[in-house]
């Protein structure tokens, strides 16, 4: 009976020890890792695509979330052209070859064109899908294309001309900008609400 | 019997040095060896647990009872993981997301619970510390070297850990053995690796 | 021998070869010989009093028997002195004292069958006689011996030694299965003979029936699948089954005998010279191979080899003084410039020999584990012991490995396992 | 109904866990030597990843979300799946002897299996819903076992062959394995 | 018992049927001929040196290897050089020659000598070495590419098998494939790799090996019936037009070549016969499955390394041994 209570007990204090020390190390890294995703993951996209908007120093700490429901939100990232916040930005995923694959979309509120978009996170295979990242032919083909629309390739009978081999990314990356475009629509106007603010 | 701290220490380095002596830890040897970056960094970030683990293991050695040991391994690993998974994010976030699902997987990395109930769970702390902090490097030393030559030999670069990527063999002349980068390679890699580590003796 | 055929797309084929073919084949008598050698199974070791010493007398038709209270002997053929006692290994690791007599001028026969003989009587004077009548299945009290299966078709090919008895014998043939059904009681008997030779046995009062021509349907085991209906468990023999098989030539010793009322000691042998030409000669057991190598005046010479038996599954030998056996079914001699080389080779699963295999034992799985002496998961998992002993696969292996020789191994380690095992 | 077929191909074949996402090696080396090893391993991975699955799901969705603890994942999961195995071992000892003589020996082996633990985090970050969840499970561990038998049967034949020695065993089985995975490859893009 | 002549003791059957494994070698190499020296014909010197090279480096690296394990030499038994030359026949007019060094270098290490030679082989080495080389450098070892430069020819000069892949994704793979009809398929009038642009000098050598029973009629036919049956279906029950019928996935890409050249590799293949139709049937539908619905435009690679795996397994099915006792447990 001894045993049974020394074995509960130092189970229970491992475990509470544990949890006191690991929320503790949550606490103090929660923001360190929020920072580390905006400079890694999006920074270097938001640059690309904002490269001649004012605010372009600023604009990470403009950014505002928008509740999309089911717990989930958006991190808005608003683009300030002649001193207006005309376009903004989000993200949006999809899965690609090697995993997720998420693509920045910038997009003109008053056209409701895409300013660009530029691929953020992306496991694909290296010298293949990665080209989506690193090779612009992809991403430039939807500038200036109106976002509310879906996209898909040719191959699959779309507009949009296929990284040659890497039809998988491509199509990873049409679907993303489609589902930006259904995002957008529903929350246009509480975008054009929060930018008011700027 | 009793060895000194450093003979401790150095037998994780080469007699024991996993996974090519010791064949465990294949799952992260294989998955995240694309780089010699890669492998440096999930060595040291199973180095840290395993130092970790085998001090707390073996400082508790006495208060642990034997029937719930195991859980109580579990509980401390789980909680150095969790713990190198938030400091890489915090730190080196690049890394973090290169690595991405084999950081949690150390908690079941065969080489951290054995290592806990086979020496730290029956040694004084010291040599339970020398002895994590071998083998911890050793397969760090394994990871990179496979790494250099998956890297080398499948890109033609090589990523010096935390630093530049340098170009090794030159494109001019060298069209990369992509293969090696791949998840194919990277089981022949080692097994090849492997080999060449039986035809040298272990002392 | 027969090469590989262009079509390859069929199962390979060998032919038995028949009397029919070979009609023009006289019977040429080997004159007795001046020594005759017999050998008795047991070994010399730990045996300080041999009841037979060299210097005895011996009578022709008497049982030479070295060991005493031993039920093994051997019958002598001629009468005369024993010169030796040697110790004598088999190729199959069995141990025998080879007895040599010299023949002495008066050959005397020693009384000991008479015109109406007794099963035990028939068991004591026949086993060493032409084609080793073995009747000791039927004595044992513990096997039910309710079947005697007589083979009239030689299991080799080239070998046409049974035949001959079967066809000019035919007889003699009759008269031994009428005493085999009165002295063992027996009523089920069974004479299987090639197509060509069913009209020289048809006086026979059993049950007959006819063997495919092609090899290795002769096989005892093969006979009991394929004609009897009855399939022998793999591991098992054909007496565990109840059923005796008795060679043709056998039989018609035993008719000859009983009419003679002294024990039948000539022998058929098929002698196959080195270029393949084949004839049948009539020899007492006992007599040295160099005997009946002279009648065809063959010369051997280093590097040759000399075979007992047929050339599928007859044993290579080393020297010209050995005798001829019971069992000698053929003397078969090879040039040794033509001898096809053995490899050392891993098999490459071709499958030919799964082609051939009568017994449809997955011979490329099993030449694999037996390479690795892995013989117990031979026998449980991949049939070695429904193996036939044919040796159709070593003949087609184009790796050339030894695969009858292995399986022959292996069931003799098998075997050795067993008693230690218990 | 077809995002189903699609998700069960793709976690069997495309994205094997063993061959494509390199989980559960170990394992996968050490019970493959035998071809009834294999199955035993197979069919015990499949048994507990399901259940694993499950309750990992409703453990991150009903609890760690619930209180805002994603990050004691790690530690929740593990746990949950180390006390299941226990539990497991013990019922099936129990309640059904015949099946624990078949799978006994190999419960302990999932606790540190990384192939059950990988595809329970898998589940959560692909955002998987309960039914999906199980689906997933089942089929990733479905193709654990495939992968380990089919190797299995491979390597009972290399184990025959002529290896060079300083190759044998584990080496050479890593090679075959590397085969495997190549092959494997061949699914790709089939979904 | 002496005698003064040795002879030579050895175990039955004293006779041998004369085969030997280097018959099998080279009647495969004399089968490959005719769609060889067509392929030659065609593209001139630069496939001859390809051929070449391929054979000729496969045995230099296997008598090195020879050497290194201090083995007696194995090229005599024809295998290395058949395995370059069917490596040869799978490659286009044009290849650098350290592609070629490093493919029959991967080919013999990791297809035969790490399994200690062959025999022990579980895999097609050709269809492995082929599969390794064309993840690394697929661009060189790609048809279209290889003729870009210097090679005019009064045919379509797409790759067959290559153009269809990206129709098929479009819908329009039976538009595609009526580009290329049956006859220009077999007669060469299409291109494809040195060895198997010639579907009839393929059939042919095919047959030969057949009749001779150096390959297995029931495996070259399963395999052919896979690819007809899968093919018809897709192309039946398909979307319109979308897919290309049977006799061009007969008679395009590695399929012939495959039916005839990889099915006669023993080690890897199966030896009785259900094993030998399912080995066939499922070589024949995963070759069309990747085909149509994979990511790989030619899938006879994958089909072949995937079902080498499923064979050992596949073997266990056979027939049952004379007198074999099935236990009742």
């Amino acid at each position: 009976m001894n045993d049974m209570v020394k074995m509960v007990v130092v189970l229970t204090l491992l475990a509470a020890a544990s949890g006191f020390l690991l929320s503790f190390a949550e606490q103090k890294t929660a923001p360190l890792i929020e920072m580390q995703v905006l400079n890694n993951e999006q920074w270097p996209t938001l640059q690309t695509i904002f490269k001649d908007a004012d605010n372009l120093d600023t604009l990470v700490d403009q950014r505002f979330k928008i509740d999309l429901g089911d717990d989930e939100n958006v991190t808005i990232f608003p683009g300030v052209y002649n001193g207006e916040p005309k376009a903004v930005a989000f993200e949006a995923k999809s899965t690609g070859f090697g995993g997720p694959l998420g693509v920045m979309v910038a997009v003109n509120l008053d056209t409701d064109e895409m300013v660009a978009i530029g691929v953020t996170v992306s496991q694909e295979t290296p010298g293949f899908g990665s080209r989506a990242k690193d090779e612009p032919d992809l991403a430039n083909q939807f500038k200036g294309l109106g976002l509310l629309q879906s996209f898909s390739v040719k191959a699959d009978g779309g507009d949009i001309d296929a990284i040659t081999g890497a039809t998988v990314t491509s199509r990873a990356v049409c679907a993303a900008v489609t589902s930006a475009g259904e995002t957008y629509k529903s929350i246009k106007p509480e975008i054009l609400e929060k930018v008011k603010a700027i | 019997m009793a060895k000194t701290l450093t003979q401790e220490f150095t037998k994780g380095l080469w007699q024991e040095i996993p996974p090519f002596r010791l064949v465990l830890g294949l799952c992260p040897a294989l998955g995240v060896t694309t780089t010699v970056q890669n492998g440096v960094g999930m060595g040291l970030a199973t180095t840290f647990v395993l130092v970790c683990a085998n001090l707390l293991v073996s400082v508790l050695r006495k208060v642990i009872p034997a029937k719930v040991r195991i859980a109580c391994f579990i509980v401390v690993i789980a909680t150095f993981v969790t713990l190198v998974g938030m400091l890489m994010q915090a730190f080196t976030y690049p890394l973090y997301g290169m690595l991405g699902i084999f950081i949690p997987l150390i908690v079941v990395n065969c080489i951290v619970l054995g290592r806990a109930e086979a020496f730290a769970y029956k040694n004084p702390v010291l040599p339970s510390i020398a002895d994590g902090l071998g083998i911890g490097l050793g397969f760090t030393m394994a990871l990179g070297a496979l790494g250099a030559v998956r890297e080398v030999i499948g890109t033609g670069c090589f990523t010096v850990p935390f630093g530049p990527t340098l170009t090794i063999l030159s494109a001019d002349w060298y069209t990369p053995f992509a293969f090696m980068v791949q998840a194919p390679g990277a089981f022949i890699g080692l097994g090849l690796m492997l080999c060449l580590m039986n035809l040298v003796p272990s002392k | 021998m027969k090469r590989r055929s262009f079509l390859g797309l069929v199962k390979p084929t060998l032919e038995y070869t028949t009397l029919a073919a070979l009609s023009s084949i006289p019977l040429k008598k080997v004159p007795a010989s001046k020594t005759a050698t017999f050998m008795v199974p047991g070994t010399m070791e730990g045996t300080d009093l041999l009841a037979l010493k060299v210097g005895d007398e011996v009578k022709a038709g008497q049982a030479l028997a070295p060991i005493a209270d031993s039920d093994d002997y051997a019958i002598s053929t001629i009468a005369g002195k024993v010169t030796a006692l040697e110790p004598f290994t088999d190729a199959h690791s069995n141990a025998f004292i080879a007895v040599t007599v010299e023949a002495a001028d008066d050959q005397e026969w020693a009384d000991s069958l008479g015109s109406d003989p007794d099963l035990a009587a028939v068991a004591a004077n026949l086993q060493n006689g032409p084609g080793a009548l073995c009747l000791k299945p039927v004595l044992d009290p513990e096997t039910n011996i309710n079947t005697i299966l007589v083979l009239g078709m030689d299991q080799d090919l080239m070998t046409t030694a049974v035949q001959y008895a079967v066809k000019t014998r035919g007889a003699y043939l009759a008269k031994g299965i009428e005493t085999l059904k009165k002295i063992t009681g027996v009523s089920e008997i069974i004479l299987v003979v090639p197509s060509d030779l069913t009209g020289n046995v048809q006086g026979c009062k059993c049950t007959i029936k006819e063997v495919g021509a092609s090899y290795p349907s002769a096989n005892p085991k093969l006979v009991m699948h394929n004609i009897v209906g009855k399939t022998v468990p793999a591991g098992k023999t054909l007496e565990d089954m109840g059923v005796l098989c008795l060679s043709a030539e056998a039989v018609a010793a035993l008719g000859e005998s009983c009419e003679t009322g002294k024990p039948c000691v000539n022998k058929i042998v098929t002698l196959v010279a080195k270029d393949g030409e084949a004839l049948n000669v009539q020899v007492p057991v006992g007599t040295p191979i160099q005997d009946v190598l002279d009648v065809k005046r063959i010369a051997l010479n280093d590097g040759d080899r000399l075979i007992l038996g047929g050339p599928m599954t007859g044993v290579a030998t080393y020297s010209t003084s050995l005798p001829v056996l019971p069992g000698t079914d053929a003397i078969m001699v090879q040039d040794g410039a033509k001898l096809p080389e053995i490899e050392d080779a891993s098999c490459v699963n071709c499958g030919e020999c799964i082609k051939v295999c009568p017994a449809k034992v997955p011979v490329n799985m099993l030449v694999r584990f037996l390479e690795n002496q892995l013989y117990v998961d031979a026998a449980e998992k991949y049939d070695l012991l429904s193996c036939v002993d044919c040796g159709f696969c070593s003949f087609v292996c184009p790796a050339r490995i030894p695969i009858y020789q292995y399986i022959g191994l292996a069931k003799f380690e098998l075997s050795r396992m067993a008693p230690e095992a218990e | 109904m077809g995002d189903i077929i699609v998700l069960i191909i793709s976690c069997i074949f495309v994205n094997n866990i063993l061959l494509a996402q390199f989980l559960g090696n170990c394992p996968f080396l050490g019970t493959s030597k035998k071809l009834e090893t294999a199955l035993g391993m197979a069919m015990a991975v499949i048994f507990v990843l399901v259940m694993a699955g499950a309750i990992t799901w409703i453990v991150q969705y009903f609890i760690l979300d619930k209180f805002k603890l994603e990050y004691l994942q790690t530690i929740a999961f593990i746990l949950v799946i180390a006390s299941l195995v226990q539990f497991v071992e013990m019922f099936l000892k129990k309640s059904i002897p015949g099946l624990y003589a078949g799978l006994g020996i190999f419960l302990p082996l999932i606790t540190t299996n990384c192939a059950v633990f990988g595809v329970c985090i898998i589940n959560m970050k692909e955002g998987y819903g309960f039914l999906e969840t199980l689906v997933s499970s089942f089929a990733y561990a479905a193709g654990f076992g495939l992968a380990l038998i089919l190797f299995a049967g491979v390597r009972e034949r290399i184990i025959l062959a002529r290896v060079p020695k300083p190759l044998q065993d584990t080496s050479i089985g890593l090679i075959t394995a590397g085969v495997l995975a190549l092959a494997f490859m061949g699914f790709k893009g089939m979904v | 018992m002496e005698t003064n002549k040795k002879f030579v003791v050895s175990y039955a059957p004293h006779c041998h049927n004369g085969d030997r494994i280097s018959k099998k070698s080279y009647n495969m190499m004399l089968a490959a001929l005719p769609a060889v020296f067509f392929g030659i014909l065609q593209y001139g010197v630069a496939a001859l040196s390809v051929i070449c090279l391929c054979v000729s480096t496969a045995m230099a690296w296997e008598l090195l290897f020879n050497r290194i394990m201090k083995q007696p030499p194995t090229i005599g038994d024809g295998n290395a050089a058949l395995t370059g030359l069917i490596l040869g026949m799978l490659m286009p007019p044009v290849v650098p020659w350290w592609v070629i060094f490093t493919m029959t270098f991967v080919t013999i290490l990791l297809g035969k000598v790490v399994y200690g030679g062959m025999g022990g082989n579980p895999f097609n080495p050709v269809v492995l070495g082929y599969a390794i080389t064309r993840l690394s450098w697929g661009v060189f070892l790609d048809v279209d590419a290889s003729l870009a430069p210097g090679y005019i020819f009064d045919f379509n000069m797409a790759n067959p098998i290559v153009a269809i892949k990206s129709a098929v994704w479009t819908g329009a793979g039976a538009d595609a494939a009526a580009a290329f009809p049956p006859q220009v398929l077999l007669l060469g009038q299409h291109c494809a790799s040195i060895g198997t642009m010639f579907g009839l000098g393929l059939i042919v050598g095919g047959l030969y090996l057949i009749v001779r029973g150096y390959l297995r009629w029931e495996l070259c036919l399963s395999y052919l019936a896979g690819v007809i049956v899968t093919a018809a279906l897709f192309s039946a029950f398909g979307p319109e037009g979308k897919y290309a019928g049977a006799a061009f996935h007969v008679l395009t890409g590695f399929t012939l070549i495959a039916a005839f050249f990889f099915m006669a590799e023993d080690s890897s293949t199966p030896v009785n016969l259900i094993p030998m139709l399912i080995y066939g049937i499922g070589a024949g539908v995963l070759t069309v499955l990747i085909r149509n619905i994979g990511a790989y435009p030619d899938g006879v690679i994958y089909a072949f390394l995937l079902m080498n795996i499923l064979n050992p397994l596949l073997d266990n099915i056979r027939p049952k041994a004379l007198g074999k006792v099935v236990e009742n447990e």
